[in-house]
């Protein structure tokens, strides 16, 4: 079996495993345990010569979104082993909530590696699913709210992402013949430019609003804060990080395809536009929030809203920076989730007023925030603030005019965070609820991922600097 | 295939036939009446898959159809059923938008449909665009459904009546690969749905079906 | 853009980088000596972090690692001025896209050199302090660095990765006190107004690049940009380096900020990190939009910049805080550099190349003197506020007695902020007030009316700032100590005083030898002008034929009178001076042990001539007098406030825009279900409509 | 060589000459005032009776004044006096003429006037800290009014320098210009408020809610009163010289001159100086102190007359 397979299914297989035991010490090291092995096999595909393995391809765009999946998902079994305890589940939920877990990460990991459109919609949707269950978890009426709100747009979206896929089809049908190569993504963009432009258009559309929703792009975003503050704390982290990312990538193929014809509609300015709604409206929305997840869900809004702004800006530094800022967006917001949830879980809440004084009462943790809210509010010097000064950069020299709304939602959204970020940090530390539980499960991850933003936003290696090059020239 | 042949005629009329019957799930005022006219759309989806596996000489839509017949014709209708006897469900129709209304809204959309789907010419055949746009009116009639209707039971039949659509869109193109799969994995999104609602009624999550009223819970302390 | 940058094949260019890097180590020490200071700078912080019991040697080994790296900035930025710029050298780390380089031209060269005497007073007096909690520790190396980095860079992602960098770990500083809600408010607003900077300044790098297509300054100077970019540029830095700087009107973050911190700290923000920002003002307008720019371009700085010089030499009259003063007196500088800049540029776009050096050192000049004596002043009322326990006026008083060494420093630095010859802020401001003489060569009509009302204003805010100063010498170090508190002070220890000392004595020193800085500043000069300044040698010049100042010669004179009448004095009136009570204008102290503080002259008191000439039209300055009728037994009651102009006009606008909008936007959150499928139904629909037309169209 | 010292010469007697004539400017004007008011008036010697006497005294200083109120009365006296010394009377040429700028001399005076105002502050008494509250506050108004005049006759001479401005306006023929007129106007008001004249401030009273020079010097006695009543005459020449020198330059003494024309020079001068001393006189009879708050309004005047001037300058070269 070939290693991407493996990378797939091997998550698959541990949820299985996982929803058989039912004792929690147990479940919680196999987790972390299968996590790790996943985690090897997305960093041993960097060693799997590029090119297609079945129905999965491996390629400069997707081989760093699937690895930063990988060690996400490591990171975020570690966080969750530290503190799944303090979420009360019983040994029923306790087993669908790591199998679910697992089932998620395999799926994100088939979306990013399928070169079929049609597995990889299949693979979102198994992603959806295995998210509605780890958000309805708790089964109080807040929770199943979220998840049913999840459930019915996102499956809404993905209903119309399937349309767009066979209109899709159907615009390179006369040229492809038959056989289940037909819909697979190489195959697709090399036809792309012979391909009805029309039709092209009707599939964009469709694509870039179903996939859209599960991006979270305003206004499709109505699921997403309300998905990311229910669930348990630790797969809030994946949610916002590995979700969005695959989703965003699904409209990126799209755009790939679309875009190779010239007769098509700009698609990129259409999810430029997409983009812009997002980073404004998520600008606006953070500043009355008093719910810390929510609040950081909003932001997440605002990262993915950025990110598509480079992606519609396109071209190669364009895409480079939406790919940036992908990456960045998931490990610094991770890294504030974990933190933010062991917060919440300390303070029996997790609402903003009631976390307060972090530095004060836990000053590695309080500072660890600190930092990583102002690496998600793009300072310096972090991946975070390179990818939007590259974004700047260009938007400055392809469509100036895009820079006041860009700035306005930069800066009004950094102001809010900068608020939020001083009202959790500082001050007076607030009562703690419940005693503290092990810190180094949320220390660790969150050290390692502001380490990991710093490093790439700095000191990004040589042989990664000719992968990002090699995947800004993909999207196109 | 072209115009005036027979399988172009009966695959049209097979698509018009589930237009028609999307324009009747949104005129109808009583729900049995709306899960009946569903049934009635699963029942001609199953019967075109089957003819375009003919046409196409393509088995594995027959097993499309199969699935089709089965579920959406017999299975999920008895179900939604059951869940309006049960539950003593008001029987008339709650809307959003009036029905007159929704009809008008719904001719725009067809309009609509056929409109984008007008300069789609250069190599696509004439079948697979008038298939299309009879899709795409089903598709987006099965949406209005859904945003126009205040009960969660409607609300599920304008998802399956989407889902329908999609359904005949995937059959109509020719040679198009993994459709049983897609179906069935589009067809179990929908089961899941409705296990869903049947799931919260059961737990009381839903004082009424009217998903207006469900909306409170927020999370954040005013 | 950058497109050239990604066209490389990255993965070659690196490990290239690299070597060149480790090349260029051997041929341009200068550089590389610079890139391992600031390598150490970082590095400090690491111990910095140790919070276990027994720091005191981290808190020594903090400040002496600072004050090390600061001597070095300064003989590294010596040898730059003197010894001409190195070659740009590249770092062996950078942006994910490329490489970061360093440069130091003679224009960061001097500015690094300001930035090493403010850091080394700075480091030197916090010596003498015991050492802070870690989140004092922590940041201050990190700021120094950062500003070190911004004022080296030598492509713009280095310069604003140096000057959020800064921003940041200042912010760090300001919270480092936070258990006290108004220091969280000031964090707060300085870090908003900083994220505002760096992303006007981001936009600006954005449009600077998309004309030349590289961020390098090299390539950057080959293609300034023109029309309706330049203009934007213009707008945009203004904004940017304006509001870290405290520029009016995006000052308001300052006199709060700069209160918060610890004093060496404020010490170093006002006297070097305005500074920074000043430089990153002059780098992008003077040197990366090259000398092509028209005439007007000078308008807005001049008019911003005495905006400036006059609203904060007034609130520095109003402040009743020791610190918060300071920062407003530093307003009122920023302002006065800021005014010499849009001169230097109005007169370079005129082609008045001797006028335009005269400005310009000015503004460099200035920018060294402030950076001095402010620091000084700073440190001074660290001292005060460490031995009196108090940063407000009202609560000081009388310190002359116990702490003389710092009252005698602090008179020094005073009367530089007051621009008393032959101190060091004279020299400076005479030079910007024999440009705003000179101004009416700019020849149009309007420019010489808007110069002859700089003229005034800058008189003005001249002495405003004397006035200032006067109060806050007058009441915190004459008079009568006003608390039991104020009364036990004590001097401070050694190093802060040799801090303090060490200082003045540069104050006095740059006073007296102004001509001497200035032809070291020649090449930096030359840059911003455009033209090659003249030498001044022992004095200042203001050009061919013009008035000339020769401050060690007022300084003899000022001497041989004051000896001539002290020897006159002490022949024809030769008895020893007698101590007696006070006389109170017939008013008796109460009996208290320390008299009574309200029969001496208030903060508010000493400021209501001004409150009420100035203050009530330009600052809404209103007193609230309640005085009891005859009879009533009642205490009488006093009060005087004023307002900020830029919070009204400009920060309250600003939020509630930000709080409609946001409840605007929570309209939408409050779909429901129904609603936001509508949402995205309306938004499919809206696309097919948007192709159909597309299409058909 | 000979020019040398002949620079230095004149510079020795400037300084004695200023020094000498200071107090008797001052009594000369108080003795004036009395005749015009009908009274007949102390000597105009009588100041130099008065630091005399002032001087033979043991001054008294307060428990707890600081060393200020021991310095700053030499610092200003010698501040004073190092301007005035820079300030041409009755020759132009003089040894410290590259030094004399007028902003120099503008600075040097403040130095002065912070001295003054430390020493109203030093022991902590009301009336103190209400003089030097006040005198800042004037200063705030006569320094823009001051610079923007000189602005005018800089523009004349291309240079701020005194010598040269003097050696401009008496060589450079420039007529009567209204402009300068204009200038010296508010000069003059700058002049009567930098030295606490009437209508800025009454030197001669006490009275406590009026007084702005007189509170801060009530703590001094002694030699110390001595030197600011000295350094108060010395401002008054000082800026009656100034005017002198700018406004009014024919009859000084060019450059390299010889003692016949400085003895005209000095002649002239005299006349010049007793002239504007009884103009002030009938200035001061004929109208009454304002209030305090009037002030602004008096020096916003003088700023907006020598702005008009500076306009009208403008139009003129423009037209040029």
């Amino acid at each position: 079996m070939p290693l991407p397979w493996i990378t797939v299914f091997l998550p698959w297989l541990g949820a299985a495993i996982l929803a058989a035991i039912p004792q929690e010490r147990l479940a919680v090291r196999a987790n972390v345990a299968i996590s790790a092995l996943g985690c090897l096999c997305t960093l041993g595909l960097v060693a799997v010569p590029g090119g297609e393995q079945g129905w999965t391809r491996i390629d400069a765009l997707n081989l760093p979104l699937v690895i930063l999946g990988g060690v996400i998902g490591l990171t975020t079994a570690i966080f969750s082993a530290g503190h799944v305890r303090a979420e009360g589940f019983d040994t029923l939920r306790l087993r669908g909530y790591h199998a679910a877990f697992q089932i998620f990460l395999g799926a994100q990991a088939l979306a990013l590696l399928a070169d079929n459109l049609g597995v990889m919609w299949v693979a979102i949707e198994i992603a959806t699913l295995a998210s509605v269950t780890m958000v309805a978890l708790h089964g109080t009426p807040a929770a199943l709210e979220a998840a049913w709100k999840l459930f019915l747009l996102c499956g809404v979206g993905i209903a119309l992402a399937l349309f767009g896929t066979i209109i899709l089809y159907l615009a390179a049908q006369p040229f492809v013949g038959h056989g289940d190569h037909g819909l697979s993504w190489v195959v697709l963009r090399g036809l792309a430019a012979r391909c009805d432009p029309g039709l092209l258009n009707l599939a964009f559309v469709f694509l870039l609003v179903g996939y859209g929703t599960k991006a979270g792009l305003v206004p499709l975003h109505a699921w997403l804060p309300d998905a990311e503050a229910e669930g348990p704390v630790a797969i809030t982290a994946v949610l916002s990080g590995l979700l969005l990312n695959a989703a965003l990538h699904a409209v990126l193929r799209a755009k790939a395809i679309v875009g190779s014809n010239p007769g098509t509609i700009a698609p990129g300015h259409l999810l430029l536009g997409f983009g812009l709604a997002s980073v404004l409206l998520a600008a606006f929305s953070l500043w009355r929030r008093r719910d810390a997840r929510r609040f950081f869900a909003w932001s997440s809004i605002g990262h993915i809203g950025l990110a598509a702004t480079a992606f519609g800006l396109g071209g190669l530094a364009g895409n480079l920076a939406g790919l940036l800022h992908m990456i960045g967006h998931s490990l610094s917001k991770s890294a504030v989730f974990f933190a933010v949830g062991h917060a919440a879980q300390r303070k029996g809440s997790q609402q903003i007023a009631a976390i307060g004084g972090l530095i004060a009462s836990d000053p590695a943790l309080g500072w660890g925030l600190a930092i990583a809210i102002a690496a998600v509010a793009g300072l310096p010097p972090f991946l975070l603030f390179a990818s939007e000064f590259l974004l700047v950069m260009e938007a400055a020299a392809r469509l100036p005019w895009l820079l006041a709304p860009l700035l306005v939602g930069l800066v009004v959204a950094a102001i809010a965070k900068i608020g939020v970020l001083q009202r959790l940090c500082l001050g007076a530390p607030t009562p703690d609820a419940r005693p503290p539980g092990p810190g180094l499960t949320t220390l660790g991850p969150l050290w390692v991922h502001l380490g990991l933003c710093l490093l790439l936003g700095l000191g990004l290696p040589g042989p990664l600097r000719a992968l990002f090059d090699a995947a800004a020239r993909i999207p196109g | 295939m072209s115009f005036g042949q027979l399988p172009y005629d009966v695959a049209h009329v097979l698509g018009g036939a589930m237009l028609l019957l999307s324009c009747m799930l949104l005129y109808q005022r009583r729900v049995a009446a709306v899960i009946t006219a569903l049934a009635l759309q699963g029942g001609v989806l199953a019967a075109a898959a089957a003819w375009q596996g003919y046409v196409q000489g393509a088995p594995q839509l027959f097993l499309t159809a199969l699935i089709a017949l089965l579920a959406k014709a017999v299975l999920i209708p008895l179900a939604l059923r059951l869940l309006v006897r049960r539950f003593d469900l008001d029987r008339t129709v709650e809307t959003a938008l009036g029905i007159g209304a929704s009809m008008l809204a719904g001719i725009a959309l067809v309009a609509l449909a056929i409109l984008v789907v007008l300069p789609v010419t250069g190599g696509a055949q004439a079948v697979a665009r008038e298939d299309l746009a009879l899709a795409l009116s089903v598709v987006l009639l099965g949406m209005l459904m859904m945003i126009t209707r205040r009960n969660a039971i409607l609300q599920v039949v304008g998802l399956m009546s989407l889902e329908n659509g999609l359904i005949l869109a995937a059959v109509g193109v020719a040679g198009m690969p993994l459709v049983v799969e897609l179906s069935t994995a589009a067809l179990v999104l929908v089961v899941l749905v409705v296990g869903a609602v049947f799931l919260l009624m059961i737990r009381g999550e839903f004082a009424s079906t009217d998903t207006g009223l469900v909306e409170r819970h927020r999370g954040e302390a005013e | 853009m950058l497109r050239a940058c990604c066209d490389v094949p990255l993965l070659h260019l690196t490990p290239r980088a690299i070597g060149s890097a480790s090349e260029r180590f051997r041929t341009f020490p200068v550089l590389s000596a610079l890139g391992l200071v600031i390598l150490a700078m970082l590095l400090l912080a690491v111990p910095a972090a140790y919070g276990g019991p027994e720091r005191g040697w981290v808190g020594r080994l903090v400040h002496a690692g600072s004050l090390a790296g600061c001597v070095g900035f300064m003989a590294i930025a010596v040898a730059a001025l003197l010894g001409g710029a190195p070659a740009p050298l590249p770092l062996p780390f950078g942006p994910p896209w490329g490489g970061a380089r360093l440069a130091l031209d003679a224009l960061g060269a001097w500015f690094l050199l300001i930035l090493g005497l403010a850091g080394a007073l700075a480091s030197l007096f916090a010596l003498g302090h015991p050492p802070g909690p870690a989140r004092s520790l922590v940041p201050y190396p990190l700021f120094l660095a950062g500003m070190a980095l911004t004022l080296a860079a030598g492509d713009l992602f280095t310069l604003l990765l140096g000057f959020e960098a800064m921003s940041f770990a200042s912010w760090a500083l300001v919270a480092a006190d936070h258990e006290q809600a108004e220091n969280r408010h000031a964090a707060r607003r300085y870090l908003g107004f900083a994220l505002f900077a760096g992303a006007c300044l981001a936009a600006a790098a954005g449009l600077l690049a998309a004309g030349a297509g590289a961020l390098d300054f090299a390539a950057l100077r080959e293609r300034p940009p023109e029309g309706w970019r330049a203009a934007a540029i213009l707008a945009l830095v203004l904004a940017g380096a304006g509001a870290k700087a405290g520029m009016v009107p995006l000052h308001a973050w300052l006199p709060l900020a700069h209160p918060a911190a610890p004093s060496h700290v404020s010490a170093l923000m006002s006297g070097a990190m305005t500074k920074v920002a000043l430089y990153v003002l002059a780098r992008f307008l003077f040197d990366l939009c090259g000398p092509a720019q028209p005439v007007w371009w000078g308008v807005p700085l001049l008019v911003l910049g005495v905006a400036g010089a006059v609203l904060g030499g007034l609130r520095a009259n109003l402040e009743a805080d020791t610190k918060t003063l300071l920062a407003c007196s530093t307003i009122e500088n920023i302002g006065l550099i800021l005014a010499a800049l849009g001169l230097a540029l109005a007169f370079r776009g005129r082609d008045l190349g001797g006028l335009a050096t005269l400005a310009a050192g000015a503004a460099l000049l200035h920018a060294l003197n402030h950076g001095v004596f402010k620091t000084l002043l700073f440190l001074a009322a660290g001292a005060v506020l460490h031995a009196a326990g108090s940063r407000r006026i009202d609560r000081l008083g009388g310190l002359i007695h116990a702490m003389p060494v710092t009252a005698a420093c602090a008179m020094l630095g005073a009367g530089a902020a007051a621009a008393l010859p032959p101190l060091s802020g004279f020299a400076s401001e005479w030079l910007l007030l024999q440009s705003l003489l000179a101004a009416w060569k700019l020849g149009d009509i309007t420019l010489q009316v808007l110069a002859a009302a700089a003229l005034a204003l800058v008189g003005m805010a001249v002495a405003l700032a004397a006035a200032a100063m006067l109060r806050l010498i007058g009441l915190v170090f004459l008079g009568r100590p006003r608390t039991p508190r104020g009364a036990g002070a004590h001097e401070v220890g050694r190093l802060e005083r040799a801090a303090l000392v060490l200082a003045a004595a540069l104050t006095l020193a740059f006073g007296l030898l102004p001509g001497a800085l200035l032809d070291l500043a020649g090449p930096a000069v030359a840059q911003l002008a455009g033209a090659a300044p003249p030498r001044h040698g022992l004095g200042l010049l203001a050009g061919e034929g013009a008035a000339a100042y020769l401050p060690w010669l007022v300084a003899l004179l000022l001497a041989a009178c004051l000896l001539a009448t002290w020897l006159l004095l002490r022949r024809r009136s030769p008895q020893a001076t007698q101590r007696g009570p006070v006389w109170n204008g017939g008013f008796i102290d109460p009996p208290l042990v320390f008299g009574d503080p309200l029969t001496q002259p208030s903060a508010g008191g000493i400021a209501q001539p001004l409150r009420r000439m100035l203050g009530t039209s330009l600052l809404a300055a209103r007193e609230v007098v309640d005085m009891p009728r005859p009879g009533e037994p009642r205490a009488g009651h006093y009060a005087a406030s004023f307002r900020d102009p830029s919070e009204p006009f400009l920060l309250a606008p600003l939020a509630r825009a930000t709080d409609a909008l946001a409840g605007r936007a929570e309209r939408l959150r409050d779909f429901s279900l129904r609603q936001c499928l509508g949402l995205g139904f309306a938004t499919l629909v809206l696309l097919l409509a948007l192709i159909a037309w597309l299409e058909g169209g | 060589m000979m020019q040398a010292l002949a620079a230095i010469l004149t510079q020795l007697l400037h300084v004695a000459l200023v020094v000498l004539a200071a107090p008797l400017l001052v009594g000369g004007i108080r003795w004036l005032k009395a005749r015009m008011l009908g009274r007949r008036g102390a000597s105009p010697l009588q100041p130099w009776r008065d630091l005399d006497k002032l001087l033979r005294k043991r001054p008294v200083l307060a428990e707890n004044a600081s060393a200020v109120s021991e310095v700053a009365p030499y610092l200003g006296f010698a501040a004073c006096l190092t301007a005035l010394a820079l300030v041409p009377s009755f020759a132009l040429g003089m040894a410290l003429a590259p030094l004399a700028d007028l902003l120099l001399v503008a600075g040097l005076l403040a130095l002065a006037r912070m001295a003054l105002a430390l020493t109203g502050l030093d022991v902590g008494t009301a009336f103190g800290g209400l003089g030097a509250a006040r005198e800042m506050s004037f200063a705030s108004f006569a320094e823009p009014a001051l610079l923007v005049a000189a602005l005018s006759f800089v523009m004349l001479a291309g240079s701020s320098n005194l010598d040269q401005i003097a050696a401009a306006l008496r060589d450079g023929g420039f007529g009567l210009r209204i402009s300068l007129a204009l200038a010296a106007a508010a000069m003059l008001a700058v002049a009567v408020a930098e030295n606490a004249r009437i209508p800025v401030d009454n030197p001669a009273t006490h009275l406590e809610l009026t007084m702005v020079h007189e509170a801060m010097l009530l703590e001094s006695s002694g030699r110390h009163l001595a030197l600011w009543e000295a350094q108060a005459a010395l401002r008054l020449t000082l800026w009656l010289a100034l005017i002198v020198a700018i406004f009014l330059p024919f009859g000084i003494a060019p450059a390299g001159a010889g003692p016949l024309a400085w003895a005209l020079g000095l002649l002239v001068w005299v006349v010049k100086m007793a002239g504007l001393a009884l103009a002030l006189a009938v200035f001061e009879s004929a109208i009454a102190k304002m209030r305090v708050f009037r002030v602004p309004e008096f020096l916003g005047a003088a700023l907006l007359l020598a702005l008009l001037a500076a306009a009208l300058l403008f139009v003129s070269t423009g037209l040029s």
